[in-house]
């Protein structure tokens, strides 16, 4: 009774918006054993560190950003007990509102549902090479999370 | 050899391109940070600081590696994908 | 600058199923400060404790159900950082694979809004008046969560 | 008074439906727990247990709390929202 699941889909770099329950569709094909889901969605806030912000693009590292993605859904499917794990991050210009990184964990409990969850963003942040640069009435300026 | 760039460093080029460095054979991630040093000092500060990381096809990679001439190289800063 | 929310709508409990798109939009709509949204949500396992489920029906105490989710909702704004939460449970007979409740909490930060997200769907548990009839090949049972 | 029954409840008391309980003026959660442990034991555990709990107008009561006639009294057995 295996199902059909397209991993390519799990873990997307892309530029175009995405739909939540259109991707949650891809996490509960998994298995009706799935009874919590925890979703993380950044969205692109009008303020940061104190200036505002009028919208933002984001860069990534084709091919090594994928790479990472996955390395983080895998890892989160061996770390943790939970059923499937759906990774997804948006590049190019995002304007204010608009969803910018998505993760949906699916698991039979949800203890382990958020757990996951939590850290795969968390990893996300760590490891992933996307960049951001925020449009600001001070100028255009690259982020440094980490300075 | 072609060594890819990102974010802010790319305002910190000549141009905003891909830089193009040259390597002599047996050179290791350090012998390439040192020719960056020379032509790009305020890329060579970042790298001096770790601040920018070097990756090596597509993992980051210690200054120790060796390098040949088929590497796919990249300057990484500071990551800042997700929401905060 | 204040929008126009209904409260109301935030805070529910209904037979039909729910769009998490849909739902999303009304915790956005609150503010662009948001940055960090955590969603929880539950769906009917084909399992439970042992034994198979084939499907299942919630119950609720109508006026009292909806005074408790509208307490949790108002706790997690007081004692939360966050901007906005939201808190949807179905009732009514609910098939395998399907939504049951719906937690969505909009905070500027990650980490306070998957805390709140966390103490919400835990609280609920604790405090709300609504039963799960699950039927089973060995029958119909009432469930008790906290025997 | 008419007290609401919910999940399991209405599966142990004839015909399923709500209770009709008479109480005399100035009565407590108390006197209506004992009325109906005399009617119907087997609810009459679960509340000895503290497994069903009573609410009085929505919010969980204590066995002291006084009851008026307008009062809307529920037994209510354990929780099972949300997921697991």
């Amino acid at each position: 009774m295996a199902v059909e699941i397209d991993e390519g889909m799990l873990v997307r770099v892309q530029q175009e918006n995405f739909s939540i329950d259109q991707e949650l569709e891809r996490v509960r094909a998994r298995s009706t054993r799935i009874g919590g889901i925890a979703m993380f969605l950044g969205t692109a806030r009008d303020h940061s560190k104190g200036h505002d912000v009028s919208s933002m693009t984001f860069e990534h590292y084709e091919g090594m950003a994928q790479k990472k993605l996955k390395e983080i859904r895998e890892r989160a499917l061996q770390d943790f007990d939970i059923i499937e794990a759906l990774v997804l991050h948006r590049y190019g210009p995002i304007e204010i509102g608009e969803n910018i990184v998505l993760i949906i964990i699916g698991a039979e409990h949800r203890a382990d549902a958020f757990k996951a969850c939590q850290w795969c963003i968390d990893e996300l942040k760590k490891i992933t090479p996307i960049w951001k640069m925020e449009y600001t009435p001070q100028g255009d300026v690259w982020v440094e999370e980490h300075p | 050899m072609k060594v890819k760039l990102f974010g802010m460093l790319k305002t910190m080029v000549p141009g905003g391109k891909d830089l193009e460095v040259v390597l002599s054979e047996g050179g290791r991630v350090r012998d390439l940070v040192h020719s960056i040093q020379i032509e790009h000092p305020q890329v060579g500060e970042l790298l001096d600081k770790k601040k920018v990381l070097v990756s090596v096809n597509q993992e980051i990679a210690h200054w120790e590696t060796m390098l040949v001439e088929s590497d796919e190289i990249a300057l990484l800063p500071p990551f800042a994908g997700g929401a905060r």
